[in-house]
């Protein structure tokens, strides 16, 4: 599953995008740039033709001659343009190209500078103070100041999907023009993260909500102004002249046009025939033959996202821990995996994966398969002839996979798995009703630890669908929360994620890849652990 | 004529505003809204019910509807609910492509159809007859979704002949409009025709079996002629029909086909306004539907008339 | 004596069934003269309606199988092409059929069905069919015709769609019209004036006429000669007058007690044949009769088939022991 | 020929045959109907016992062992999860004919006598029963299905009401069509005028002369009931898996098209098979049922 090797023309290239973000994280002591990309991130790929060191530099003389434009296809549509009100990813495929947030999560995933250029805390941990860049321009060519920053995340508390992100902020006041103190009720270690962990926490133009049109012509300071957006075109986005990093020859491309091509079988056929330079997902079952294609790249890399189910804690025998455990412990996460992700997956009895090196836990106190303990675990609960609805959705195809090996899995011990497999925003309202004795999904894009486990394991949350509540859990996730030692914080994280995983509130099965494909023409492009569609550094050789 | 025109025209807004009660019904009992799967697996009771409360979700059903009726009636179908955007716009913008694809299809399907349907019963019970009949039970037994894919490997992968996906707008490019329509053209195309075809020849030979056509041959007349100037004007009657149900079928089963050609027409939006219980835009997209499909059954009637002297007059 | 128009011999129609092989017409025989009417009479699967549908080459082959010879001016028209065919249907030899309901093109106007074979067999202008369509539905008797001709058949009584067909089979001047039981659908009123339409065109035109009924009482106002058919034979031949006087064959004796016969000497007498017409598939060796006659024997009827050779002159029958001795 | 000869002569005593045998003789006289009624047989055979021939169960998965051609030990191959494809082919076959019958019973059972009214009575009861059928047609299919799933919950059984309720509006209007075009006829106007009742009318004389086009569309909306099954499975609301449908099979293996095409290969092959077997049988029910095609001589003479 593992290629490691990773060719020469691989590692120039990174080469190319570390001397990029050197270039550009220039001066402050707090940034961490993206030296330790190579280290974290493995890439696969076969492309085979050894002419590789391209650069920036060919590429920006190609672009007199004819606009160079890639066209990336999207699995799906983007709902909304609006940074604020979207939760499709599609729609962050493309407003990471268009907009910046404050500062912004680097290669590695440690949070560079952005629109902020610097970034102070104050001695009691409640103030942080932003040094804003100056001379950053809107795409409608008003210059961005403080103010804007106020604005997005005062619109962003109001109206936002992500307010919560805000939880401990009190208030964020523009002492000057570039200058922004965000003031919070408890220290937040984690608030970088918080409040620009990814682009919907995206500084806007007040003047588009004002006049609405920030839905379909949003305006943003990112690398790529947006052109237009119709049915048979796409989306279109071209080149910003006036980016803030256009000194350093940024952005590369001309433009982007993103395609959407609903079926995954039809967009990795666009891919093969050249209709499209770039696609944002691989079926797992053509991952490997993608692989040795001439032509094409498969970038992959471990994804910060996680696979899990949970047992319904408010309904009995689910609310005994021997029960969870059992089940826990019968289940062989190494097959499901494989069924569901063709090994584009590594299996983990913990939420954080390996590759996010400073929060992982090496933990994993169940045994594979074990059908006699699970055995043993029911028998002590006194439980026999277990029936399990389990709730999955066939919008998300892996979900229905992984929820009929596991029925096989199960089936030694006597249990029954109903699959009920319903649309997902049926899935979402009986997830919300409590209407499952199981269900199953994954969770996404997470950096933090605070966002793997807060809301969905302390007593009450909103995400705490399956009903846990464990006080000892409660008081460790608090107390991470105003941490502001990082080694103490990963410590009190420790422990909450050992007692999450004893005692079964959400069963981990698997951290999947997150993998890209592109055509060969493509260059200066990488797949993200955190799944960013990053095309600023991007070019197209001829 | 003009009588029987504004009668149907009636009949057709009764009937539309009965798809709109039925629309508007069932997506209310359809378990999750629209400000839940917005929110998705980020639930938050205060934003859900602030977001309910902004969209008016939060009141009673009825005075949704009738809110929703009055603007309606002047032209206003709302707003989507997931991007704000004025739903008359968006389906709009998305009508030509589906109109375009339907009417190809239904070309590509009475193309083969016909010839196909009366060859078949011209040459009843010998061999040809029966490689037609073979080659539509294939195509009937074909799931779109299945031709479909055959054709992209085939067509735009191994043989590079035309665009696995998209649309091009004709004015844009004649060319490439044609070579993106052809696919999923021909991917509902052949199905809906293998299933005229059957219709066709049905229908021929029953009229091939009728008296008058032993008339036309005491006449003398030669057989293409009894079947141009016989056969055909009276099997044109259920063939009609036929067609008219297929093309209403392709309104809104061009579902599954928008989907895998990454056609960017009706049917996938009103499946993405479903996805996301966003009633207005579905409220929309299928009221848009119904009235192709409701215009078409008049014309088909209106071609009935003109066919069939004895509903002419009667 | 000229020629006869028309000449059948030995016409023998077989159909490849399911169930074996159906023998509808087993070798019959007989001329026409010109202006010369011949009723062939005979109850449903007598094999008259097949007949005259094989001398038209009307059947599909297969499944019929068409022996024997037709002469038509003395070409045989069983070995004519298609084309030739075509040309002689509508033309030479017209015909007009039992049900005017369904015989008639339901979308089609009265007008264009009639044109269509003036335009095919007389290269007539559209101008000069639709004219001459106007005199010929006036001839049969159809009031305001420049009105009706531009009407479709659903709008015509039953009566008035017969006097079209009748219209569509002289438009071409034929030598010959078949009429298959043309009145058969109609009611006893207008069978009368259908009947009288006919025989008064024939005068005019002087073509000849075949017409088949099941209906002896049709025949007697219409017909000169009378053929009785029976399991795909004729069994007896004679003048109109010669045959209800004097019938010869116990099977004609039959049908003709069982006819109420207005003013006849036995209008209460109705008899009716036991027994079943042959099945097609299982033809009798003998007379076709034999099974149901009372005057049969096992020694000659039910082996050896009686026949008769054609002669306008003479009343013929095809009987091994005839009721009465030939005029 | 629709109406009868009053002459003694014709009242010759009928052959006794009843209808019901006589369609029946027909019926087995078309080699194509009767290889269609052996292989539907077969296939409700194979449905009912399917337990006792599948080789696997529907739910063994063998990781190890997926997406491996047909063999001896695997006939049809093995799909993604390793199950054996001719045991799910097999299993599959009783949902899948369980819903094209129900679902079309359905459609014929309230489609049908709403065609037969509508057409039969005209007027206001027509326009009404029609403009309800306009409503439901006039829906996308598949999102009309998609809705009343959703409402009804996932599932079999309401998928086979969901198909059934899509196909009704197609029932009504072609049976509607037909009983417009013989109410004209003669002998109903006559019957009518006669005063015989509309249910004997209706049942009697109009229902024999508008069962060809119905048949046909049965057979054909079969099929389609099938397929759609498959459509529904597609999104994800028709049978629950682990439970094997043909139609399931067939949107699942799409995905694997070119790692095992067998995956989609032998459920279509199945559909297209059964499919077959009932447009067969349809195709000689019809002639068998034509009242214009009494026998066989008659319409051989005739069909010419």
């Amino acid at each position: 599953m593992t290629r490691s090797a990773i060719r020469p023309k691989w590692v120039l290239m990174l080469l190319a995008i570390a001397l990029v973000a050197a270039a550009c994280g220039d001066d402050d002591a707090e940034t961490t740039t993206t030296a330790a990309a190579a280290g974290t991130t493995t890439v696969t790929t076969a492309g085979d033709d050894g002419d590789t060191a391209t650069t920036a530099a060919p590429a920006t003389t190609a672009a007199a001659a004819e606009p160079m434009v890639l066209v990336a296809a999207q699995g799906s549509e983007p709902d909304t343009l609006d940074p604020h009100l979207t939760s499709a990813y599609a729609s962050f495929q493309v407003l990471e190209n268009v907009y910046d947030t404050l500062v912004q999560p680097g290669d590695d995933l440690s949070m560079e500078p952005a629109l902020a250029e610097s970034w102070t805390i104050s001695a009691d941990n409640l103030t942080w103070t932003f040094v804003l860049r100056q001379g950053v321009k809107f795409h409608n060519g008003r210059e961005f100041v403080a103010d804007d920053v106020v604005f997005s995340f005062e619109r962003i508390i109001a109206e936002g999907l992500n307010g919560w992100r805000f939880g401990s902020v009190e208030s964020v006041t523009a002492v000057d023009d570039y200058t922004v103190d965000v003031t919070l009720t408890v220290p937040s270690p984690n608030l970088l993260v918080s409040v620009a962990g990814f682009k919907g926490m995206a500084i806007v133009a007040k003047e588009t909500v004002e006049d609405g049109t920030i839905a379909t012509n949003p305006v943003g300071t990112g690398p790529f102004r947006f052109v237009s957006q119709s049915p048979d075109g796409g989306i279109v986005l071209e080149a910003n002249s006036d980016f803030w990093r256009a000194g350093e020859g940024l952005p590369i491309l001309d433009g982007i046009r993103f395609v959407q091509i609903p079926d995954a079988g039809t967009k990795l056929t666009a891919l093969r025939t050249g209709e499209v330079d770039w696609i944002d997902a691989v079926p797992p079952q053509d991952v490997d033959g993608l692989s040795s294609e001439a032509g094409i790249t498969v970038g992959r890399v471990p994804g910060g996202d996680y696979h899990y189910f949970a047992l319904n804690q408010n309904r009995p025998p689910f609310n005994d821990v021997r029960v969870r455990r059992a089940i826990a412990t019968a289940i062989n996460r190494t097959e499901i995996a494989e069924a569901a992700q063709f090994g584009a997956a590594t299996a983990n009895q913990t939420a954080i994966p390996a590759s996010n090196g400073s929060w992982h836990l090496d933990y994993a106190p169940y045994q594979s398969a074990d059908i006699a303990g699970a055995q043993a675990l029911l028998d002590d609960a006194g439980v026999a002839d277990l029936s399990i609805d389990f709730l999955v959705t066939s919008d998300f195809p892996e979900t229905v996979t992984q929820a009929q090996v596991i029925a096989a899995q199960l089936a030694p011990l006597g249990i029954t798995v109903n699959i009920v497999d319903v649309d997902f925003g049926t899935w979402l309202d009986m997830e919300g009703n409590g209407e499952f004795d199981a269900f199953m999904l994954s969770w996404i894009g997470n950096i933090d630890p605070d966002d793997f486990y807060y809301a969905q394991h302390h007593t009450g949350e909103w995400a705490n669908f399956q009903g846990y509540s464990n006080p000892d859990v409660d008081a460790l996730l608090d107390a991470a929360r105003v941490e502001t030692d990082s080694a103490a914080r990963k410590a009190l994280y420790d422990q909450a994620a050992a007692m999450i995983v004893d005692d079964a509130s959400y069963i981990y099965l698997y951290n999947p890849d997150n993998i890209n494909a592109w055509s060969d023409a493509v260059g200066g492009y990488a797949t993200r652990g955190d799944n960013a569609i990053r095309f600023v550094g991007t070019f197209l050789q001829p | 004529m003009s009588q029987f025109l504004t009668k149907r025209i009636l009949q057709m807004l009764v009937a539309l505003l009965g798809v709109s009660i039925v629309v508007f019904a069932l997506i209310h009992l359809v378990p999750g809204d629209p400000v839940r799967v917005a929110l998705g697996t980020r639930f938050d009771q205060d934003l859900y019910d602030m977001l309910r409360e902004r969209s008016g979700l939060d009141r009673p059903f009825i005075e949704q509807y009738f809110a929703w009726l009055g603007n309606a009636l002047t032209g206003d179908l709302g707003l989507s609910f997931r991007n704000s955007q004025p739903v008359t716009s968006l389906v709009l913008e998305r009508l030509p492509a589906t109109i375009t694809l339907a009417f190809a299809a239904l070309f590509v399907a009475i193309v083969v159809a016909l010839p196909a349907g009366i060859i078949s019963a011209v040459r009843s019970g010998k061999p040809l007859d029966y490689a037609v009949s073979a080659a539509s039970q294939v195509g009937i037994s074909m799931p779109d979704f299945w031709a479909g894919v055959m054709y992209i490997l085939l067509f735009a992968l191994t043989l590079r002949w035309l665009p696995s996906s998209g649309y091009v707008s004709f004015l844009e490019s004649p060319i490439e409009w044609l070579r993106h329509l052809v696919l999923p053209a021909i991917t509902i195309g052949l199905i809906s025709g293998s299933v005229i075809t059957r219709f066709v020849r049905s229908a021929v030979l029953e009229a091939l079996n009728q008296d008058y056509v032993r008339t036309a041959r005491a006449k003398g007349l030669s057989e293409w002629r009894i079947i141009r100037r016989h056969v055909l004007p009276n099997a044109w009657i259920p063939i009609v029909t036929v067609v008219g149900l297929q093309l209403g079928f392709l309104m809104g089963g061009l579902v599954v086909v928008e989907v895998i050609f990454a056609w960017p027409g009706l049917g996938r939006l009103a499946l993405t306004a479903v996805k996301d219980r966003d009633f207005t835009l579905l409220q929309g997209a299928v009221l848009y539907i119904a009235f192709m499909f409701l215009t078409i059954n008049l014309i088909v009637d209106l071609i009935y008339v003109r066919l069939d002297p004895r509903v002419r007059v009667s | 004596m000229s020629d006869p128009i028309l000449s059948v011999r030995d016409l023998r129609v077989r159909f490849g069934t399911k169930r074996g092989v159906a023998e509808v017409v087993n070798g019959i025989s007989y001329d026409l003269h010109a202006g010369e009417t011949l009723s062939i009479v005979g109850e449903s699967g007598s094999g008259k309606s097949v007949s005259v549908l094989a001398l038209m080459r009307l059947l599909a082959e297969p499944p019929a199988a068409i022996a024997g010879s037709v002469l038509l001016h003395g070409r045989d028209l069983l070995k004519a092409s298609h084309r030739d065919m075509r040309s002689v249907r509508g033309k030479d030899l017209a015909m007009i059929f039992q049900d005017p309901m369904t015989s008639l093109n339901p979308v089609r106007t009265v007008g264009y069905q009639l044109s269509e074979s003036m335009s095919l067999h007389l290269g007539l202008t559209a101008d000069s069919a639709r004219r001459r369509a106007i005199e010929l539905l006036d001839m049969v008797g159809i009031p305001s015709p420049d009105v009706r001709i531009d009407e479709y058949p659903h709008q015509l009584s039953g009566g008035m769609r017969q006097r079209v067909m009748i219209a569509m089979g002289l438009s071409c001047d034929p030598d010959v019209l078949i009429a298959d039981e043309p009145t058969t659908a109609l009611d006893v009123t207008t069978q009368a004036q259908i009947t009288d339409l006919v025989a008064e065109l024939q005068q005019r035109i002087g073509m000849a006429v075949i017409w088949i009924t099941h209906d002896l009482g049709v025949v007697a106002g219409i017909a000169d000669r009378v053929i009785v058919m029976y399991g795909g034979r004729f069994m007896e031949e004679a003048g109109v007058n010669d045959l209800y006087a004097a019938p010869n064959h116990p099977y004609t004796d039959g049908l003709l007690g069982s006819l109420p016969m207005p003013g006849a000497d036995r209008p209460e007498k109705l008899v009716t044949i036991p027994g079943l017409p042959p099945d097609p598939v299982a033809m009798p060796p003998g007379c076709p009769f034999a099974p149901r006659c009372v005057h049969s024997d096992a020694s000659r009827c039910h082996i050896e088939v009686p026949v008769f050779e054609p002669d306008r002159a003479r009343h013929l029958v095809a009987c091994h022991y005839p009721l009465q001795v030939t005029a | 020929m629709t109406v009868a000869p009053s002459t003694p002569m014709e009242r010759l005593p009928e052959k006794p045959v009843s209808r019901s045998r006589e369609i029946w003789q027909t019926l087995i006289a078309n080699r194509l109907a009767v290889a269609g009624l052996v292989v539907l047989a077969l296939l409700v055979l194979m449905a009912v016992l399917a337990e006792v021939i599948a080789p696997f169960g529907i739910n063994d998965i063998d990781i190890p062992n997926r997406l491996t051609g047909p063999s001896m030990s695997h006939w049809f191959g093995t799909d993604d999860l390793g199950r054996d494809v001719l045991s799910r082919v097999i299993i599959a076959s009783r949902v899948s004919l369980q819903v094209g019958f129900i679902a079309v019973g359905f459609a014929l059972a309230f489609g049908v006598p709403i065609g037969l009214v509508a057409g039969y009575y005209r007027g206001k009861t027509d326009s009404i029963l029609m403009r309800l059928m306009d409503i439901l047609f006039s829906f996308p299919a598949i999102l009309l299905a998609i809705a009343i799933l959703a409402v009804l919950g996932p599932g079999i059984r309401n998928a086979m009401v969901a198909i059934g309720l899509v196909y009704t509006p197609i029932f009504a209007r072609i049976t509607r069509g037909s009983v417009i075009v013989v109410s004209e006829e003669v002998y109903i106007r006559a019957a009518r005028s006669l005063g015989a009742r509309d249910g004997r009318i209706i049942f009697r004389h109009i229902l024999p002369n508008v069962l060809a086009p119905i048949i046909v569309q049965t057979t054909l909306s079969l099929a389609f009931a099938i397929l759609s099954e498959a459509a529904l499975s597609f999104l994800g609301l028709g049978v629950q898996p682990p439970n094997p449908a043909w139609g399931r099979m067939l949107a699942e293996g799409r995905n694997f098209f070119q790692q095992a095409p067998w995956m989609g290969i032998f459920p279509g092959v199945a559909i297209l098979v059964t499919v077959m077997s009932f447009n067969f049988v349809g195709d000689g029910l019809r002639d068998a049922l034509d009242p214009k095609q009494k026998s066989v001589i008659e319409s051989r003479g005739q069909s010419v």
